[in-house]
């Protein structure tokens, strides 16, 4: 099952992916911080993930990838 | 079946240092897929010029130059003229490519200069803190026009894909965006589309980005989209300006 | 032995290829040669000069204060470098081209020869400065007149390399004035 | 065999440069030197390299950044105002540590100035030019054959160092005519450069060429890098011409076209029973500091004499640390000194008046 993986000491809580989401299932993680400080973005209902990729073309940070789900 | 999307092998894992939400790493991101897609990794030397992308030598996995502020059409010349065969591309801001670098691109456009550049446009000097750029907008803030750009005073903003149209040496000259993932879609088609101008050694060839600086423009990532949107599409009209019916 | 000359006049006489076939039969004779032009602004029209040593030694400054020998082809050119000429010295003027008085002027020894007059009459203006040549080969035995010949073939043009037999003539003709 | 010929000094380094196995030149028109561009405008092509008349001095060096930084050896060449645009490249190179010859034909100046000889870029050689630390080789060609040696040498020496070389002929030598005596082949000196950004072909690592720096500490260390580097180029390449200064009783220091005026001023000297030295820089930098110390020990006076208003006789002075009076004589302008005006300075300094 493909989905979408943020790798989140990569991202920098920007929310570009929440904007690109068609499904509405990204969202600021407002309880993470990461390594450069930032709160991150998480995928809030990863079942509901279509894999389409959009926000991967929306990262300004190649923090998103599509994989098979469990590979992160 | 859905492909596996991950990060381009032309591009490094670390970090990048852009803010966030800055249309910088889109675009690195978009090249090289470009360069991967082409089959060029191996094959280019990329010119980091002088802004906040000064250092994206760092983000590329091939060989780089940095080149002085404005000058990077010229060291990519340098660079061209030594090694005909490799594919050489500037990556340029407003600030580098539309004023002090004037002259070069310009005149690397009217050489046929086979080379492509990537050009960054924002309407600010980012990396020295927001100042006005060659793009600003008329009546826009930024640190050196704080009452807005007045045109009576401070000039009106260059449209540099419409000026470098008009020379017959640059033969594919289109404007794209990057402020939503469908612009990116066909951002990504031009610049691919101008790599293979020049690997056809037709000429120069250039895709301005309209990009974002969430930081010196003040608004959050997503209102600095919806800015973009708003404002810049209106005075810089996208599409292709050059070499729409180019065969390559 | 040393010879330093200046040669001048205005521009389209041929006073910079003068100065280089002087240095080219230098050289044919194994001599060391300097040529020095006026150059710049003065390229266009208007005056012209140039400096030309021709040695058995090590050449030291291209550029001659004093010069034993001035070839003038105009009266500016008599004017400006004939108080310059060493008083051992001399000038080899043309006197189709320049006032007596103003050679006289300069209280340097003198040939005053009519070399345009003479090479209007071969049939072309450029072998005054050829015929001026000969004068020098007459008065100094700088070189060989043959050497002048080798010289001419590395100098002029090839399309102009028909004309060196009557360039020849005219060193000849210089040779006996 | 070796063919001799009659040439202008700008075409000597043209072809000098040809010949030492460089195949790019960037360049843009200047008097007194277009004659070099002019020549390799139809050399270049002749042997498949490449010519390219640049928009201005500022492209030409970038030019030249692009394409050395690419592995090429390349050739910009310009005068005085032209020099000054080129700086901003000139301290790009030397801060990526790539090789460069760069020639300057000076004139005169300040400002626009004039179209004469002059050797008043001579600060802007030795003790900078551009911005921060760094250092030209700076070679003082004398005569047309050592146009040819030193434009060879010099691109032996920029790729040897990775650094600038500058030539730093003036008017006077680029604009004359001289025998030249060109060897039947150059066997240049084969450098390292693994460095250069040539495409990695998926076989190595990628390269980069860059002169920023924004962490302090490793700014400082490649400072320091450059000036270990310069430390062993003053040990190692240090070229001068030592001429009668054995028992003389004033030494002349002089370089370029001022030496060629005082070697005459020799001559006259000697036949009036003065006996003159010459020590002639052929590296302006690195200075011949130990030579002149030298001489310092052996004679009374010096003299530096310049086609300007007193630069390399700072350089003596320092070498001459105070133990021996170090005099000037230098026009501007364009002006040459003459032979007796020179004469005439060293009998007043030596107190030799004849009138």
């Amino acid at each position: 099952m493909l989905r979408a993986v943020i790798y989140s000491e990569r991202c920098k809580g920007c929310g570009l992916c929440i904007a690109a989401c068609p499904k509405k299932i990204i969202a600021i993680n407002k309880s993470e911080f990461n390594q450069m400080g930032y709160n991150p973005s998480m995928l809030t209902d990863p079942g509901k993930c279509i894999a389409c990729g959009r926000c991967v073309i929306a990262c300004p940070d190649t923090a998103i990838e599509i994989k098979e789900a469990g590979d992160a | 079946m859905m492909p596996v999307m991950q990060s381009p092998r032309s591009l490094e894992k670390p970090t990048m240092h852009y803010c966030p939400g800055c249309s910088h790493g889109i675009a690195h991101r978009v090249v090289a897929e470009v360069i991967d897609e082409l089959g060029l990794e191996g094959n280019t030397i990329g010119v980091s010029s002088v802004g906040c992308s000064y250092n994206n030598y760092l983000y590329f996995t091939f060989d780089m130059q940095q080149a002085a502020h404005g000058r990077a059409p010229a060291v990519a010349t340098g660079i061209k003229r030594v090694h005909p065969e490799r594919t050489v591309f500037t990556y340029q801001g407003d600030g580098d490519l539309a004023a002090i670098g004037t002259a070069e691109i310009i005149h690397a456009a009217a050489r046929g200069e086979k080379i492509t550049t990537i050009f960054i446009n924002n309407t600010t000097y980012g990396m020295t803190s927001g100042q006005m750029a060659p793009t600003t907008l008329a009546g826009q803030v930024t640190t050196t026009s704080p009452a807005g750009r007045n045109t009576s005073t401070q000039g009106y903003p260059i449209r540099m894909s419409e000026v470098l149209a008009q020379l017959e040496g640059a033969v594919f000259i289109e404007r794209v965006s990057m402020h939503d993932v469908n612009h990116i879609i066909q951002a990504k088609r031009a610049i691919k589309k101008a790599f293979r101008v020049q690997m056809a050694g037709l000429g120069f060839s250039m895709v301005e980005v309209l990009s974002t600086c969430p930081t010196n423009w003040g608004l959050t990532p997503i209102k600095a989209v919806g800015w973009l949107e708003k404002n810049m599409m209106e005075y810089y009209k996208l599409g292709n300006l050059k070499g729409k019916d180019l065969e390559v | 032995m040393q010879h330093e000359i200046i040669i001048a006049g205005f521009g389209g006489q041929g006073i910079l290829s003068a100065g280089r076939i002087i240095c080219a039969a230098g050289m044919a004779e194994g001599k060391n040669t300097t040529w020095f032009p006026s150059y710049g602004p003065e390229m266009r029209g208007g005056t012209a000069n140039c400096h030309a040593i021709v040695s058995d030694g090590e050449i030291g400054s291209p550029i001659i204060n004093n010069p034993d020998i001035l070839i003038a082809m105009t009266s500016p050119a008599i004017d400006k470098f004939g108080k310059m000429v060493k008083e051992n010295g001399f000038i080899i003027a043309d006197s189709s081209l320049i006032e007596k008085s103003r050679i006289e002027a300069t209280g340097r020894t003198a040939y005053s020869i009519d070399a345009a007059r003479k090479a209007g009459d071969m049939g072309h203006k450029a072998f005054a400065m050829l015929i001026m040549i000969g004068k020098l080969i007459k008065e100094t035995g700088i070189f060989k007149p043959e050497s002048v010949e080798k010289a001419l073939y590395e100098v002029l043009k090839k399309e102009l390399h028909g004309l060196i037999p009557k360039e020849m003539d005219a060193l000849c003709v210089g040779m006996e004035m | 065999m070796p063919e001799k010929v009659l040439m202008k000094g700008n075409e000597v380094i043209a072809e000098a440069a040809i010949r030492a196995g460089c195949r790019h030149y960037f360049g843009y028109p200047i008097t007194p030197q277009s004659e070099i561009a002019n020549y390799l405008a139809w050399r270049m092509p002749a042997v498949g390299g490449v010519f390219l008349q640049a928009e201005s001095e500022i492209a030409a060096i970038n030019m030249v950044y692009g394409a050395s930084g690419a592995g090429a050896r390349v050739l910009t060449t310009s005068s005085s105002p032209g020099i000054s645009l080129k700086q901003e490249g000139i301290s790009y190179i030397a801060g990526a540590e790539i090789p460069a010859v760069i020639v300057n034909v000076m004139r005169c100046g300040p400002g626009l100035g004039g179209i004469m000889p002059a050797q008043s870029d001579y600060f802007q050689a030795v003790k900078g030019g551009g911005h921060g630390d760094y250092r030209n080789i700076a070679l003082a060609p004398y005569n047309a054959q050592e146009l040819y040696e030193l434009t060879v040498k010099a691109f032996d020496l920029a790729d040897k160092y990775r650094m600038t070389v500058m030539i730093m002929a003036d008017g006077a030598l680029g604009q004359m005519m001289e025998t030249v005596e060109f060897r039947d082949e150059e066997k240049p000196f084969e450098a390292d450069k693994s460095w250069a950004t040539t495409g990695t072909g998926m076989k190595r690592k990628k390269n980069y060429i860059t002169s920023i720096y924004i962490d302090p500490e490793e700014l400082e260390k490649l400072n320091n890098r450059l000036q270990a580097k310069y430390r062993t180029i003053e040990e190692n390449e240090v070229m001068y011409e030592e001429r009668d200064c054995e028992g003389a009783e004033i030494v002349v220091c002089a370089f370029g076209l001022a030496a060629r005026i005082v070697r005459n001023v020799m001559d006259m000297a000697a036949a009036e029973g003065i006996k003159v030295g010459l020590l002639r820089p052929v590296t302006l930098w690195p200075f011949p500091v130990k030579a002149i110390s030298d001489i310092a020990e052996k004679t009374d006076v010096l003299l530096s004499v310049e086609l300007n208003a007193g630069q390399m006789v700072e350089d003596v002075r320092l070498a001459v640390n105070g133990r021996k009076p170090v005099h000037f004589y230098g026009r501007t302008g364009g002006i040459l000194p003459t032979q007796n005006e020179i004469l005439e300075e060293i009998k007043r300094i030596l107190g030799r008046g004849n009138k």
